[in-house]
Parts: structure tokens; C-alpha cells; sequence
């Protein structure tokens, strides 16, 4: 079966985007392909380059990454939400004249229209969300 | 039964959080998508379609204005809960557009008629 | 003499249930943000539960279309009084 | 055939029940996250008035010392069934 | 009326949000700073005083071997909800320290005794 | 009177900070001082370089600079909470070997002690939270 996963919630402070790491790591354990990881709302910081843990700890960027790479997940994270919640990647970083960015590798930018495709393109679609 | 278009849920009252706005957003996605789309506000997210807003002074948009483009953006169904509305006291007199009134007893149908649902 | 503010919309009745019972009638409630919609006529019975004055953000009531309400509205300069007023400040969120 | 998940502990009441509400008796209710504090004995009433099926997330239910609790546990790979056996997921947060 | 020292009120379960560890890390900075701290505990924060947690599996950090440190850190009082815990059910047996247990009628009381009040 | 201000709400997501903003000026409007504004959890967010708007709105995080230049004011972001949520200064990058940056001038980095210090300097302190 085709699933999307839609992930408004932010790494830390909810358990959310947590959940939808393991329910991932599930999916593919079962065979199942997922279309795509659609970051909306303070879900976007789930993309941020710069999270810094001890290191007895794994940041949830990083496994997003990881998992990314080793099964060619497409990482979406909606570019509204994010450039206005300060995740930005080196194009968007030229355009509004700032001096760094912090989007992660094997994430990408893209518009609202993708969690539409999402939903258009997948049978299950299943949303992780965190309170506000 | 065929299940079609797109449910976005929203429960949240607007200006304290984002998520008026955002489900508002992904609503008009869906439209420029062609995709079916049908708004359902429960809970506190009845507050959102309260006539008279005017969050200039939070420096927020107005919301009103964004629901008022919704009939020309073919966005087919906004859907209210009554028993939101009634524990509020509100009628559908206090809000900015026409809306279909779902009872309790309709929500499990208007979930299954459609073939996502999206909470935002 | 303590201010309480509440900037939960009446769904999170857990909230004004825990404020409520952790004021006395020396204290004061100060609704904020989607607070407000508290002074709703649909709330008058709760709202006149509570120990002791109410009052709720001007800016916060205009924004949200929340209109002719009894409640005691404040600016901002008002809400700074009102923690000078009382000895300190109490946030329900 | 509607999942429907919830992260809501018994706090946010209208988060329940507004589940409850949309849901019939061929759907399935499955607690995740802060959500599996329904499975208390406190709330067996409330949980015995779901349409449905109620299911609980196994590793929640452990990292928050909900002990025996008479409801359904899944693992992640239950939950991934249950997404399939349903026509599609609600999620209530 | 001498007010004194810092409570911290926490009203959130564990591990669904960061809330419970965050008050856990101010109260024990207080600590640090000689600060005398109160720990209040009320809604659904009851539930992060809970005995067997093991949120290994959810890839987070025990609570309760933070808890069982804080009589070492001079955190002289925890209060608890009387009605938050009857309303889920719980008794002081089902919590991992010894607490205060604390009655509605005496809630503005122990919010006057501190000099601020931190909700995280 | 001394005041000191919390925030634990993010600048996008929730309204707390811009509640927290108008009461900052509406405090040295009556002539009050500020010695702190302490930004906890997702609050960190407020202390981002990086957040871009359109150009008719004016983003949170440099409304805080504006009042921070205006006014000398002390704005502590919580390094604890900040760097697991990816914000961090130069001198974080450099210890967690990170390429980019993303704290805002005006704001700095420091531990949950100057929370409590403020509590002590403060003859009030005035948190705004966000909901999670």
C-alpha cells in the first residue's frame, strides 16, 4: 500500500514527530511505500540542520535523514511555513539576503501543492500532530 | 460507497494559534489542486467564522476577509458543527458565510464520504 | 491579591477549571488571546463563579469579533496596572 | 472504517469526546501518546461508551507506567495493520 | 505576609510534551541557586509523578530517576492536586516520592506563600 | 517596578509572543524596567536570525531587537533548550562542529540560571506560554 505522512509536530517539545518516525520505520518494515513525509506547521523544524544533542542522544533530524537515505524517502517540508519559522536552505537564504541557512540534507522546500499530491497519489495518509 | 475529495478538519479558535490559518491555506491548495475540498470546524474552531474580526491591533490578517474569497475559490462544503455551535451559544447568524450545520448523529458519514481526512 | 491570566478558548475547560479553583475573591482573572472567548454570553454563569473581578484584553476581544461583553475591558497599559496592583502574576496556559 | 487516533490526555475532555462523536461502531479508537491515559481504570465508563474497537499504543502504555490495563496493546507494526484494514485515518490532536 | 521562594506548577502529562522534564530542569536550577522551590502538580501533571515508567522505547529519558534525585537537591516541597489525582483515580501509592497532598479550598494559599509563580 | 518576562511561546505557531512584545512596550511606556526577557522551550524560537516574512509583516524576532537597541534590554534565550531546538550562536557551531548560525543579534545564549536570577532581581515576572 501507498502511504504519505503528514508531521506538524516539532521534535522536541512533542512526542509527535517521534511517533512518526517509529510508524515510518513500520511502514517499510511491512513492505509498505511511503510516497512521501509532508513537514507542515512547527512540524518543519523536524528539518533543521542545526539541532545539537549530548551524545548519548539521537536527534530525530538525523533519523529522518538516515532513514531518508537508506530508502529514498522524499522529505517535504511546506516552504511557507518554514522560511516564516526561520528554516531556510541556501537558495531561500540568497533570496531574502541572509548569511546562513539551516535546512538539512535530504530535506526540501516545496509548496503546499505536495501534500496535496500527497493525498492524491497515496491510500492511507497519516497525520502526527502536536497540540497548538 | 466512493470516497472522494479532501476533509480538513480544524478545532482550534483563530489568532491564539496558527492553525485557522493554516487549514484555511491547505484548503485553497487543495482548490488550485482541483481537488475536492470540504472545511469542517468543530470544537473551538467554530470561532474562526465569527463575523467582525479585526486582529489588526495583534498584527494578524483578518480571516474574514480570506473566508469571504472562499466561495470563489469552488471551495464546495464548510461544514459546523452544531453542537459546537450550541455549547457556544452561536448561531449561524453570528458567522461570516453560509455553512451547513452537521449534527453529531452526521459526522461519522461526512468522515467516510471523503477519502482523506487532514486535522490542522 | 494575585492576577491570573487565561489565554485558553473555552474547550480547554480544564484550564479554567484550574485557575478558577486556585483563586480567591482578593484575586483577579485577566482573560488574553483566545481567553476571551470566555466573555461570551454562553460562559456568563462560569465567568460570574469566579471569585473575584474579571477582566479581559481589548485587543484580544476586538480581533475575534467577540462583541458587547459586561466584562471590564483593558488595554495593555491597563494589564501592566494590574500587575503593579497585585503582588504577582499567575499564567494559565 | 475509520482509525482514529488520538494523543490527548484526559485533560483536553473535548478532544474525546469530539472523537467519540465522529466515530461509529465500525471504527477504531487508537490511543497514542499522552492519549493512553484513557486506558485507566478512571475512565473505563468512558472508554466502554466508544462505538468501536479501542486499541492502545504497547510502548506509550509502558513508558508511562499505565499498568494493566484491560485494553488492547498493538506494537508499531499493529498500528501499520490497523492503517490498512481501515479505509483511512483520522487523527485527533 | 512574608512570600517566599519560586512554585513551579506544572499541569502536563509526560513525554507527550516536553513540559514535565522542562519544570524538572528549572526546579532543580532553583535548587542550585539556593533557591527554596515548590513543585506543584496539577491537571494531568500528576501523571509525571507515576511509579514504572520505562520510556526507553519512545527513545526518552525516565523521569522517575530524576524524581527520586530531588529530595537530594533540597526540593522541600511537592504538592499535588487532590482532586486532579481523585478525578484519574490515583492515590499517593501509585506515585513514586512521598508528596503533599493538596485540597482545592487550599490552592490560593499555596500560591500566596511563594513569591513567584513559574507555569511550564 | 522591576519586571521580567518568560516566554514559552514560539513567534509563529502561537500568539504569546506577540502578547509578550506589547506588554514589554507597555511597560516601559509606564515607565517600569525590564531586566530580563527569558525566552524557555519552543519560546526559543523568538531568538532566530533566520525567520524570513513578506514584506508587510514585521517579524517578531526583530521586534525584540528594535526594543532590545531602544532599550538596553536583556533578552536570555535558554542554551539548553535552544540548542536541541537548532538554535544556536557561532560559538555553539564551532562546538558542535556546525557550518551555520542562527541566533539573532541582540539575543544571547545562557543557562536556566538567569531564570531564576530574574526571578530573584524581579519584583514580578509575567510568563507567556504557548499551549504544548
Amino acid at each position: 500500500m501507498i502511504f504519505s505522512i503528514v508531521v506538524q509536530a516539532p521534535p522536541i517539545q512533542c512526542q509527535g514527530a517521534e511517533t512518526a518516525l517509529r510508524f515510518a520505520r513500520a511502514l517499510l518494515d511491512a513492505g509498505h511505500s511511503i510516497h512521501r513525509v509532508f513537514f507542515y506547521r512547527d512540524g518543519v523544524h523536524n528539518g533543521s540542520a542545526l539541532t545539537c544533542l549530548p551524545q548519548d542522544e539521537v536527534s530525530i533530524p538525523e533519523q529522518w535523514q538516515a532513514l531518508a537515505r537508506e530508502h529514498k524517502l522524499d522529505l517535504v517540508v511546506c516552504i511557507a511555513a518554514a522560511v516564516r519559522r526561520g528554516l531556510i536552505n541556501e537558495h531561500e537564504a540568497g533570496r531574502y539576503k541572509k548569511a546562513h541557512w539551516n535546512l538539512a540534507e535530504q530535506f526540501e522546500l516545496s509548496g503546499l501543492g505536495q501534500l496535496v499530491e500527497a493525498c492524491i497519489q497515496s491510500d492511507r495518509v497519516v497525520t502526527f500532530g502536536g497540540r497548538s | 460507497m466512493s470516497a472522494e475529495g479532501i476533509l480538513i478538519m480544524t478545532r482550534a479558535a483563530p489568532y491564539g494559534s496558527s492553525a485557522a490559518r493554516d487549514a484555511l491555506d491547505a484548503a485553497l491548495t487543495c482548490s488550485v489542486f482541483e481537488q475536492p475540498v470540504t472545511l469542517l470546524f468543530l470544537d473551538d474552531g467554530v470561532f474562526q467564522l465569527l463575523k467582525g474580526q479585526s486582529p489588526t491591533e495583534i498584527s494578524q490578517k483578518n480571516l474574514n476577509a480570506v473566508q469571504q474569497s472562499l466561495p470563489l475559490y469552488d471551495i464546495e462544503r464548510l461544514c459546523v458543527s452544531r453542537s459546537s455551535l450550541d455549547s457556544r451559544g452561536l448561531g449561524t447568524d453570528d458567522l461570516i458565510l453560509p455553512v451547513e450545520v452537521v449534527g453529531d448523529a452526521e459526522l461519522p458519514q461526512l468522515l467516510s464520504q471523503h477519502r482523506h481526512v487532514l486535522s490542522i | 491579591m494575585i492576577l491570573h491570566t487565561l489565554n485558553q478558548a473555552p474547550a480547554n475547560t480544564a484550564c479554567f477549571q484550574s485557575a478558577l479553583s486556585a483563586m480567591d475573591e482578593q484575586d483577579s482573572l485577566l482573560l488574553i488571546e483566545d481567553g476571551v472567548y470566555w466573555a461570551l454570553p454562553a460562559y456568563s454563569d462560569q465567568l460570574a463563579s469566579i471569585p473575584g473581578r474579571v477582566f479581559a484584553l481589548e485587543a484580544d476581544i476586538r480581533s475575534r469579533g467577540v462583541g458587547n461583553s459586561t466584562l471590564e475591558c483593558i488595554d495593555d497599559s491597563g494589564f501592566v496596572q494590574l500587575c503593579v496592583s497585585h503582588h504577582k502574576v499567575v499564567s494559565w496556559f
